[in-house]
């Protein structure tokens, strides 16, 4: 597999933590002029949907994959697991796309849409669940490492270094072959690979938080440590929280797709978008569309992610909005 | 005017560690054996270039940096080493307001929930915090309808004096400015100086005035003290330093001051070279690579301050020291009754520096 | 410099204790016992707990982790489990070379590809060719790695007979074309975005604007001036890419069929083979760590500010 | 030489902008040194920016435009920017710590504007860099060119920056807040290094920056900027000595002396500057203004010649009331009064240029008899 797309997220812990920062240091430039009067983030949402129809359709996209996972048995035509007769010809071979089976059958004689939609459920669940705990994981250690420094900041992120050195497929190709393939497993260790980048991230932003005069401010005031976090740190986090998340719910999905394609994420019979294309693969000579379907699936989901956490990106600016005027 | 200083001082040392090598440290001098006094009431002024570790002395009275060494008492009491409960009951007594009004207020509170943060550290009620808010936007000179907007919504002095009113809402007796108009444009700045002119008139706060700007600090200061790498070169009352200064920095940095005057540029003295790196400064005067009117001595001992002719103090070897006829008490600087002559002649400042 | 480079060193040498015991920890935390694996499922407990003995598991933990370390430190592995009597670090020696040709090609293709798309992107923004590439490197970086993998090779491969199918054979380079472009794909496509945009943050910036005011012409401006800025977080990528592309890019070694570290671990796992999945995964894990630091030594030779910090 | 001719920079509404820069006109005779002063937002670096035809997007030059040496600037696109700008004019910006690329070395950021301006080999303009550094203070300017940036202090770089903007001798360098960043003792000495250059040269000056008092010991012509126009204009020493609008009056008096009488409180200015870009009718410092009176409100004041200065005797037929020609014609209310032609136009000649003038409806009639 090529490289994970988190290992690509800007990364701002990757400024040279040790460069001094003198305050007197800092040249007393003019002010920029005062911001005008800026919309409420709710008008400014709305606001940049209208302009930005690219962003307004990722954003449906999301929308509905999250109805059709909900839904999934509300709208799948048939039983994802059933092995219908008439879904295989009379040579063994799957049926190709007929009114009956709108997307063909697969190898087993199951319908082709019912377990593109059950297997929708399945990634969107992972996706979630998964960076859902990363989140939470990589928040509380990036943010103690970058509030409290010294020694507690150089053991966690030493300990951030060492999970992110390992090869986290491998690792959890490794430990899901030992404690068996299971959902809850697969989400674990998906969880377990992403927290580290946005520990690494969360703590730069916690760093650069804390020398901001506003935080120096409220220290000198008397206000204690978990007020500061709570009032002062934690809003300015939101952002890029939810930037990130978004993106890594793209991420997990495509190792998800990754350790079912390897035979090794969501245990068969289960669907799977992954598990479809590894067992569609014999037979992409007859039956391309066991292949296009669950990969075209794939690449629309986390392409809308994607573009999400773009747009998120725009409205929110996790680097320089929040850190900005 | 005059009683017990309400801030003393003496012999204020903040070291920075830096590393080197793979254990090692090298100890920068930030602020390097400072002693001054603050009456109550009143304002000193510190001025020095980017270096001179002034906003490094601010940082330490506030206690954002932890001194190295020395005392710093307040109101009588010791607070260079207090620590946990103790330590917020002091910040209440002494405030500070920040240089950049776009960075010192959270982007993200309105004006009455950054106000209301310094209430309720006093301990006052959520619900009589609007009220005092926006009697503190009073005091400020600032509408009342400001409570409920946001920092991006006020202009450059409109922060300033919120942060003000933030400061003032823990009632301390101390404030210090860092700084605190230079990001501002010349006619907000005037109105910004006036407003702490009044403030200090009602309240009876005194100020530590730190500024690059030698106009601003003879307009606000009734002491001032200057700075060069870490220590003060010379400290008097406003009259004497910029009337007659004595130090050859000082003398420098007076005439560099722009005036609005159709002169032109012509005749004045002019300082060569920068000011040296404050890890690693030169020995003796630090100050002689770039004066004028440097001798021998200067190169290798570190002058300490001493009382010159004007009445105030001075390190400097040059500058001819106060005749001994005069009376050391009728000539200290604006405080009579807070002598800082012997606080400030301490043993390490008047080491040779290695 | 060399100050930081000593507590560099130092900091590195710490991650890499801390990847070898979370591989032992791994190894010994395993369910089941690591000498019947050896021993084979109708082995008597007798010949169970020789093997066991053999192996040292009858030892307390701690002396079974020196004695680990100290057989690493010897560049040991040990001995694989499934493919009796061979020696871990040789299998993964014979694995190595294709690992190592994926990766250098996967890169070339990275910068080949995102590097002079990323230009051409951010010198008019917003233009037909910016569009086109941003939405491109999307795509790029949506599509699962395996699928386009498989539909490479039916299309090119299957279809059009352009390429071999999937092993290896000669000239080997014709069996790499695909498995490389695969695998740099997904980067380039992040590359020609990181391109993009710090180009337009650069080309925004006050030394621009003041080489302008010289008079430069834009061409200069464009690659004298600004795409230096882009090097240091290329180099980055490219680094951190390098280290984790040679662990093994196991995906892409089994869609296209290639023998390299990955397929190894991979068939490992299939078998229980314990000391052959630490191996690979620890080399995998060195890789990663060493070129953490070579991206960190090379950014402080390529930025001069990052060097005065340095110090 | 340079003449700028009612020039205005507007940027989208939707952008929160306006027009930042109204209905300038100001020219640049050879060797002169000439002030720009004004807080932030009045428009004075853009106005430098449009000379420079260097405008940041998504601003535009709505109309006027910009004369060197007779040729208007931008006008025809054959004639590449790089043919004047860096030889002609030139120009330094305010921030020494970034103007100045980190990762070009300082010997490659001289010659390839030597190289390419005058076509020396690599050899003549490492030689020739190597003077201007030495030129302009730098000690062992040999090994600094083989240097990055971040080596040298805010004030070492900005010596490095004019080294640079003087090494094809402009015609005119504008210097925008050259030392607002620095310290004030090395201040000093690059405004002197500044002085010395352009003296030798025989270039022009354009010094802008927020500080009057930098400004006056500089230049021999002072303007003043506020809201996007100029509102005073003369030589240094007319408006030091006689500052004629209430703006210019009111800014000299809250910055405080160093010498004389130390007074309780700052003469301030109510108010803040307009925020930029969006001005109602009238004239932009009415809300802040002492002396407003009822027609500041509705009519735009040209910037006219105080006849007082030039000619004592004509003063009142200057003065009168409203008396603006294009200011009064463009804001739709030219019956306010009759338009003294010949001392409402500000001009861009030699002889105009150097003359007194202010945009003020009050001070026009009041100040000129204290003045003189």
């Amino acid at each position: 597999m090529t490289a994970p797309l988190d290992q690509h997220l800007p990364d701002p812990a990757a400024v040279p933590s040790e460069a001094v920062s003198d305050p007197e240091l800092i040249a007393a430039g003019l002010a920029a002029e005062p911001t005008l009067t800026q919309p409420g983030l709710g008008r400014r949402t709305l606001e940049s949907l209208r302009r930005d129809p690219v962003a307004l359709i990722s954003v449906l996209v999301v929308v509905c994959l999250a109805i059709v996972a909900i839904f999934a048995p509300e709208l799948a035509p048939y039983n994802p697991l059933h092995a219908f007769p008439n879904g295989l010809a009379a040579d063994g071979a799957p049926v190709h796309p007929d009114s009956t089976f709108l997307l063909g059958t697969d190898p087993n004689g199951r319908d082709v849409l019912s377990r593109m939609i059950f297997g929708a459920r399945v990634s969107l669940l992972v996706g979630v669940v998964a960076t859902g705990l990363a989140s939470i994981i990589g928040i509380i250690i990036g943010g103690i490492a970058g509030y409290a420094g010294g020694v507690t900041e150089s053991i966690l992120m030493r300990l951030t270094d060492v999970v992110l050195s390992f090869p986290i497929l491998l690792f959890c190709i490794a430990l899901i072959a030992i404690t068996g393939p299971n959902t809850r497993n697969v989400v674990l260790v998906i969880a377990f690979g992403y927290w580290t980048y946005l520990a690494r991230i969360v703590r730069g932003l916690v760093l650069s938080l804390k020398e901001r005069e506003f935080v120096t401010a409220a220290r000198t005031l008397g206000v204690s440590h978990a007020k500061i976090l709570r009032r002062h740190i934690l809003p300015h986090l939101v952002p890029a929280i939810i930037v990130y998340s978004t993106l890594g719910v793209a991420t997990s999905i495509l190792i998800e797709a990754s350790l079912s394609y390897l035979g090794i994420g969501v245990p068969i019979p289960q669907a799977s978008w992954g598990q479809m294309i590894s067992q569609g693969q014999e037979y992409f000579q007859t039956a391309p569309w066991l292949l296009i379907a669950p990969g075209v699936a794939l690449i629309i989901t986390v392409l809308a992610f994607n573009l999400a956490g773009d747009w998120l990106t725009d409205l929110l600016d996790p680097a320089t909005a929040e850190i900005g005027r | 005017m005059t009683g017990e200083p309400i801030v003393d001082v003496t012999d204020l040392q903040v070291h920075f560690r830096v590393r080197r090598g793979l254990v090692g440290y090298q100890t920068v001098r930030a602020v390097d054996g400072v002693s001054f006094t603050i009456a109550a009431g009143q304002t000193l002024g510190l001025a020095g270039e980017s270096g001179s570790g002034k906003s490094t002395v601010a940082r330490s009275l506030v206690r954002i940096n932890q001194p190295t060494g020395g005392s710093i008492r307040v109101g009588g009491t010791e607070t260079a080493r207090l620590r946990g409960q103790d330590l917020r009951a002091y910040r209440r007594r002494m405030q500070m307001v920040y240089q950049d009004p776009y960075d010192s207020l959270d982007p993200r509170m309105s004006v009455l929930e950054a106000i209301g943060e310094g209430l309720a550290v006093r301990g006052m009620a959520r619900a009589q915090r609007r009220a005092a808010t926006e009697d503190l936007l009073r005091r400020v000179n600032l509408p009342v309808s400001l409570t409920s907007r946001y920092p991006g919504q006020l202009s450059g002095g409109q922060r300033q004096r919120v942060s003000i009113a933030r400061a003032l809402a823990v009632s301390p007796e101390v404030i210090v400015c860092d700084e605190a108009v230079a990001a501002l444009d010349v006619s907000i700045r005037a109105q910004v100086l006036n407003l702490l002119k009044d403030i200090q008139a009602d309240a009876g706060v005194s100020y530590l005035f730190i500024s690059h700007d030698l106009s601003t600090l003879r307009f606000m200061a009734d002491q001032v003290a200057i700075m060069y790498v870490g220590r003060l070169v010379e400290y008097g009352t406003s009259s004497q330093v910029f009337g007659q200064p004595q130090h050859p920095y000082t003398k420098a940095l007076v005439a560099a001051v722009p005036e609005i005057t159709a002169t032109g540029r012509t005749g004045r003295t002019r300082l060569t070279g920068e000011p040296p790196n404050p890890a690693d400064p030169p020995p003796g005067c630090p100050f002689h690579p770039r004066c004028a009117v440097a001798i021998d001595i200067c190169k290798t001992l570190r002058p300490t301050l001493r009382r010159k002719v004007g009445g105030q103090f001075a390190a400097c070897h040059v500058a001819p020291d106060e005749a001994p006829a005069v009376s050391s008490q009728g000539a200290t600087p604006g405080t009579p009754g807070a002598e800082p002559g012997p606080a400030i002649g301490t043993p390490s400042s008047s080491e040779v520096s290695a | 410099m060399t100050g930081w480079l000593a507590r560099r060193l130092a900091q590195m040498i710490i991650v890499v204790f801390g990847v070898v015991t979370l591989a032992f920890l791994f190894a010994y935390i395993v369910p089941g016992n690591p000498a019947r694996l050896v021993a084979g499922p109708n082995a008597s407990p007798e010949a169970v707990a020789s093997i066991a003995r053999q192996l040292g598991l009858d030892r307390p933990l701690w002396s079974q982790y020196v004695s680990y370390v100290g057989r690493l430190a010897h560049g040991n592995l040990g001995v694989s489990f499934a493919l009796q009597g061979r020696s871990v670090s040789g299998e993964i020696w014979h694995a190595l070379p294709y690992t190592v040709l994926l990766a250098i090609g996967g890169v070339i293709w990275e910068i080949a590809l995102g590097i002079p798309i990323g230009i051409a992107a951010a010198y008019r923004p917003r233009s037909i060719m910016d569009r086109f590439s941003t939405l491109g490197a999307l795509v790029g970086l949506s599509a699962p790695p395996f699928w386009l993998g498989l539909m490479l090779l039916y299309y090119l491969g299957y279809k059009l007979t352009l390429f071999p199918l999937s092993g290896t054979g000669h000239p080997l380079i014709w069996y790499l074309i695909l498995p490389t472009f695969t695998l740099g794909v997904g980067g380039a496509a992040w590359y020609s975005r990181m391109v993009r945009t710090t180009m337009l943050e650069v080309l925004r910036s006050p030394y621009i604007e003041f080489a302008r005011l010289k008079g430069m012409p834009e061409r200069t401006i464009l690659l004298r001036h600004a795409l230096r800025h882009v090097l240091t977080p290329v180099i980055t990528m490219l680094g951190m890419d390098l280290g984790y592309f040679l662990g093994g890019v196991l995906i892409i070694e089994s869609v296209f069929g290639l023998p390299g570290v990955g397929q190894l671990a991979y068939s490992a796992i299939d078998t229980l083979d314990i000391p052959m999945i630490t191996g690979t995964v620890l080399v995998a894990a060195v890789f990663m760590v060493v070129m953490s630091f070579v991206v960190d030594v090379a950014y402080t030779l390529v930025d001069p500010r990052v060097r005065l910090s340095r110090r | 030489m340079v003449a700028v001719e009612h020039l205005t920079v507007a940027f989208p509404a939707r952008t929160g902008g306006g027009e930042v820069v109204r209905d300038v006109s100001f020219a640049v005779n050879p060797g002169e040194r000439i002030g720009l002063v004004g807080e932030s937002g009045s428009g004075k670096s853009m106005t430098a920016r449009a000379i420079m035809q260097l405008i940041p997007k998504p601003g535009r030059v709505a109309s006027g435009r910009v004369m060197l040496l007779g040729t208007e600037l931008g006008a025809d696109p054959k004639v590449a920017a790089s043919s004047w700008r860096g030889t002609t004019l030139s120009m330094i910006t305010q921030d020494p710590l970034s103007s100045l690329n980190p990762l070009v070395r300082i010997g490659t950021q001289m010659t390839e504007m030597l190289r390419f301006h005058r076509g020396l080999g690599r050899a003549a303009a490492t030689a020739r860099a190597r003077e201007l550094l030495a030129s302009v203070g730098i000690p062992d300017p040999a090994r600094t060119l083989s240097q990055f940036p971040a080596v040298l202090s805010g004030g070492m770089r900005q010596r490095v920056a004019l080294a640079i903007a003087v090494s094809c001798e402009p015609r005119l360098l504008i210097a925008d807040e050259p030392t607002t960043a620095l310290d004030v003792t090395i201040q000093a000495q690059v405004l002197d290094l500044l002085e010395r250059l352009t003296a030798e040269q025989g270039s022009a000056v354009l010094l802008i920056s927020h500080d009057l008092g930098v400004v006056a010991s500089f230049c021999d012509r002072l303007m003043v900027m506020y809201g996007g126009r100029i509102v005073e204009s003369g030589p240094t020493a007319q408006i030091i000595g006689a500052p004629a609008h209430p703006y210019t009056r009111a800014l000299m008096a809250s910055v405080p002396s160093m010498t004389g009488d130390l007074p309780d409180r700052l003469a301030s200015i109510p108010g803040s500057p307009p925020a930029g870009g969006v001005w109602s009718t009238g004239c932009a410092f009415m809300p802040r203004c002492p002396i407003a009176r009822a027609v500041c409100a509705t009519v735009d004041p040209a910037l006219l010649t105080l006849s007082g200065a030039a000619e004592p005797a004509a003063g009142d037929g200057a003065a009168s009331q409203g008396a603006a020609d294009q200011g009064a014609a463009d804001q739709g209310a030219a019956d306010q009064g009759a338009a003294d032609q010949g001392a409402a136009d500000q001009g861009t000649g030699t002889d105009e240029a150097v003359q007194h003038a202010a945009a003020c409806h009050a001070s026009q009639n009041e100040s000129w008899g204290r003045a003189a």
